[in-house]
């Protein structure tokens, strides 16, 4: 698998990410700056780590979404390479309209970081494999702009597209309001492309990959990634 | 017609006594440009006229500590060629005028004293005093400051993962918010700022500098009053995104080897930084502060020096270095120029387009400042509280006040608004007795905590002062850390007050035996004074910073029960 | 010539601002408070000396940066 | 009534937002932008109908919540 980190100026999970990929997948992936015009064409996967590009001064992700590297990504993502944004990725991917709706500020207003619980919507695709349909993982968040929002019209077609990859949750699995930390849409916390080629979640797989640092519930998206791209 | 009449001299904080040393030095009337510039540098902030004497009696020595207390931040040697590197640091009057922007420019000054030393910041902490929970400000405050931590250190990338929290009426007027960073440098790779090199260029990089807070180090260091709302438009404006592209730039040239010397603007911006500079090489400076990258028009040599702008660094640059640097600062999008050189006079000269509109000599300035010793009575209350004292409450009502009490509470609701996880190495969240972070690809860890009980202090500064000293070393070891040296944050009332300076005097006291008697030295600290308002004083409260480390991660220790059945032991009296 | 740009949610968004801010009035006191929408307010100071063109400029400029259209509405006006 | 409440940073205090889309939109190719400051601009539907009380009430909210006068400048327009 060859995989990319891209590296906004404000990015602060990329290192984060890169060590994830290199443990899974054993090479280091290759660190690509927001000035690059080009995306090496070889590429099996492409990450947007989490952080604060740019300041996310304006709304989150909207400047990193118009640099000049994004403009590979998504060339590179209509050719089928798999994306993956993770927490500003997310916003960053749906700022750039590779993914549905918008992430808003949080309900509260404040910024959250801590374990939540999600239930696995599809094991059906590349990131998603190594789990299974329904299954309750404890991933961390950290942020302040989690609120999914996507018009009724909009929700309605991702839904029937099974374009949902996780849901917030409790522990037992069940979707509630109390389980919905941030006020997103049906609890919407991770959301696939409707080919599930991208995928953009507000949690952070990076950061639960060894006991030391609490759970490794987040080392299957990254082993799945592996076996479906080598 | 002279500009500087008495008043002059006044609203910039110097005594008459202070006024006829600066005539003394300068062997002439100073000009504005001048004066500002003695009286940021002879500010209680930059002097430490009131404490210095106290301070020098803290032990700082052992055989792992790299550099003491005089630097930007402290440093011990943690092994496998790898520093610590760590300091605290009070953000307090800017904090109580405006919450969010004081606290957050408190964890942006604190960030770029550690990796100004070719650290790596990895953790950041904190301590906070607030007011009693009913008085009608205090809400407002602590979700401000908060926010402002949280809202610095989570773009910044650095994750906050410990701290302490306290409530009394005496800060009702006047909050503490002091913020600890903990970075990692290569040991044989720290970076001082002592000048050296006469003709190298210096350099300014970071952010534009604009017209803030100029007065703000004197305010620091001035007493609360009514007066102060009109002092409001110095509170600074924080740009985290920019301290985080800093820090990488700051990093990548330090990487090379082009850097002799370097400094955070911190308070008193480009005076205290250069003067300090000069003064640590024994050198003289010229500045040309036309050169300097200024965010307004119209901007004049006074304002520039004396400008506490955030996010921006001076540095002497090795010859010939220039470029390259101005290539890495440009590449993260941050300004850069060369505004001066050294020089062998022993004098700050400062151009204006050419002409010069400041000449001081630097070492009469920077070491000569006033030190005074100050009266000080040191009150100690012997008597403790004895049990047939204390009210009966029957258990399980005294279980519920005191999980209820504000000092007892969960907080939680702070700390899940800091990113406590980003860099991918903390193994104990907030929540324990000292957070945890690995050291990043080994199985090594650091460990971190701030400490202090103010009425143990206001009780008896002596063995308050001990007693913070000795929770911080407990705190460390209750993870399974070694101790290694603590940080302090010393902030009190008035030290014209006897009874205040004892506070400060016998608390030093109480500190240094602890830290003799653990072998746990002092390598860096802050001092805040003036924590009044309309003449009452905060309790006094010596915060400790306690950094040790764990030689194995997976013989660490945690707060949790971990299975049932098993035993349960108390230690101790 | 100076651009004031307003953007703000669409109706139909659910703008947590808005009501953070209308429950805190609430909690100081402020009654017959109905209902709070919070917008941002942007000024752009142009070299552009034509009132058209600075207009279709910053029109752009929202439409690829300042706005987002999924949730966001904007409007600009012209200042000589 | 409606009021219209403009929230700026005063001149002189640092805008990193601004400074930041300002830079955001040189990177995409608008040339002129010669500055950029990001204020907030909120909307609040008050029961009340008196204009003179509504303004009063508004100003007080703003200097009590919607403002941090500190750092910041604010405007109230009020709409029948
Ligand atoms: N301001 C803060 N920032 C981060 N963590 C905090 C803060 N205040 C308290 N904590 C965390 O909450 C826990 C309990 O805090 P506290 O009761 O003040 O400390 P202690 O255990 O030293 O008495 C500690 O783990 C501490 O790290």
């Amino acid at each position: 698998m060859k995989a990319a980190v891209i590296v906004f100026p404000g990015s602060n999970c990329d290192r984060d990410v890169a060590v994830a990929l290199e443990r899974v997948a054993g090479t280091k992936p290759l660190m690509l700056w927001h000035r690059e015009t080009e995306v090496p064409s070889d590429l099996d996967l492409i990450v947007v780590p989490g952080g604060f590009s740019y300041g996310d001064y304006l709304r989150s992700g909207a400047m990193a979404a118009h640099s000049p590297v994004m403009a590979g990504v998504k060339a590179a993502a209509d050719k089928g390479v798999r994306v993956l944004g993770i927490c500003n990725g997310f916003q960053i991917l749906t700022e750039s309209h590779l993914l549905p709706g918008a992430l808003m500020r949080n309900r509260d207003l404040k910024f959250i970081c801590k374990d939540v619980h999600l239930t696995v919507e599809s094991a059906d695709s590349d990131f998603t494999r190594g789990y299974a349909d329904g299954q309750v993982v404890r991933y961390p968040v950290a942020h302040h702009d989690g609120n999914f929002f996507a018009d009724d019209e909009t929700l309605a077609a991702i839904e029937d597209a099974g374009q949902v990859a996780f849901r917030y949750c409790q522990p037992d699995g069940t979707v509630d309001a109390d389980a919905n930390i941030n006020g997103s849409r049906n609890n919407i916390a991770g959301l696939f492309n409707r080919d599930r080629t991208v995928l953009g979640l507000m949690p952070h797989p990076e950061r639960l990959i060894d006991q030391h640092l609490g759970g490794t519930d987040g080392v299957p998206m990254f082993k799945s990634l592996l076996e479906a791209l080598s | 017609m002279s500009e500087i009449t008495p008043e002059v001299v006044a609203q910039h904080g110097l005594t008459d006594d202070e006024y006829k040393l600066v005539l003394d030095i300068m062997g002439r009337e100073p000009n504005l440009t001048e004066l500002g510039i003695f009286s940021v540098m002879w500010s209680e902030h930059c002097s430490y006229k009131s404490s210095k004497k106290w301070l020098k009696t803290l032990p700082t020595e052992a055989p792992w500590v790299i550099c003491g207390p005089g630097e930007n931040a402290g440093i011990v040697d943690i092994g496998e060629g790898l520093a610590a590197v760590f300091k605290m640091e009070s953000h307090n009057h800017p904090s109580f005028i405006e919450p969010y922007q004081g606290a957050a420019t408190g964890v942006g000054g604190i960030l770029r004293d550690v990796f100004t030393m070719g650290a790596r910041p990895v953790a950041n902490l904190n301590a906070l005093r607030f007011g009693s929970p009913d008085n009608a400000k205090t809400r407002h405050l602590v979700a401000g400051v908060v926010a402002g931590i949280g809202g610095y250190g989570n773009c910044v990338g650095v994750p906050t993962i410990g701290g302490e929290t306290n409530f009394h009426a005496s800060y009702n007027g006047n909050i503490l918010v002091n913020a600890m960073t903990v970075g990692i440098a290569p040991a044989d790779k720290i970076f001082y700022s002592a000048a050296a090199g006469i003709g190298n260029p210096v350099v300014y990089a970071g952010s534009k500098t604009g017209r803030d807070g100029i007065h703000g180090a004197t305010m620091a260091s001035a007493e609360f009053d009514e007066k102060s709302e009109e002092k409001r438009p110095t509170v600074q404006v924080g740009d985290p995104f920019t301290e985080k592209l800093l820090i990488e730039a700051c990093l990548e040239l330090m990487a090379t080897d082009a850097i002799v010397a370097i400094q955070d603007m911190g308070a008193a911006g480009l005076t205290s930084s250069s003067f300090e500079m000069a003064s640590k090489g024994g050198l003289g400076v010229e500045l040309e502060l036309d050169r300097v990258p200024m965010r307004e028009e119209g901007m004049t040599p006074y304002e520039l020096m004396l400008s506490e702008s955030q996010e921006r660094m001076l540095m002497v640059l090795k010859p010939g270095k220039e470029e390259l640097a101005q290539a890495i600062f440009h590449k993260w999008e941050l300004d850069f120029a060369v505004i001066g050189h050294l020089t062998e006079t022993g004098r700050m000269v400062l151009k204006w387009h050419g002409e010069t509109v400041g000449d001081l000599p630097i070492d009469p300035l920077a070491q000569a400042s006033p030190e005074y010793d100050r009266p000080h009575e040191i009150k100690r209350e012997t008597r403790g509280v004895r049990a047939n004292e204390t009210p009966e409450v029957p258990w399980k009502e005294a279980l519920t006040q005191l999980v209820g009490c504000p000092d007892l509470a969960s907080r939680r609701w702070i700390w899940e608004q800091y990113d406590h996880m980003v860099m991918g190495d903390t193994v104990v969240r907030p929540g324990g007795d000292a957070g945890v972070v690995r050291i990043h690809g080994t199985n090594r860890g650091l460990a971190a905590t701030t400490d202090c009980t103010p009425r143990y202090v206001q009780a008896d500064p002596v063995e308050g002062g001990k007693q913070a000293v000795a929770e911080a070393w407990r705190n460390l070891t209750a993870v399974g850390a070694r101790p290694l040296a603590i940080t302090d944050n010393m902030n009190f009332g008035n030290p014209e007050k006897p009874e205040i300076m004892g506070q400060f005097v016998g608390a030093c006291q109480g500190m240094a035996e602890a830290c003799k008697a653990l072998d746990f030295p002092v390598v860096s600290g802050n001092v805040s004074l003036y924590n009044e308002t309309a003449g009452q004083p905060i309790m006094p409260t010596p915060a400790i910073g306690a950094v040790g480390l764990i030689d194995d991660l997976d013989r660490m220790a945690t707060v949790p029960f971990k299975a049932s059945d098993e035993i349960i032991v108390v230690l101790g009296e | 010539m100076k651009a004031k740009v307003h953007v703000t949610l669409k109706p139909g968004v659910l703008d947590p601002q808005g009501k953070a801010v209308s429950h805190a009035l609430d909690a100081l006191g402020f009654t017959g408070v109905e209902d709070v929408r919070q917008g941002k307010y942007i000024e752009v100071d142009l070299a552009e000396t034509d009132p058209a063109k600075a207009r279709e400029a910053v029109d752009r400029m929202c439409r690829e940066l300042l706005a987002n259209t999924v949730i966001e509405n904007y409007t600009v006006e012209i200042e000589g």
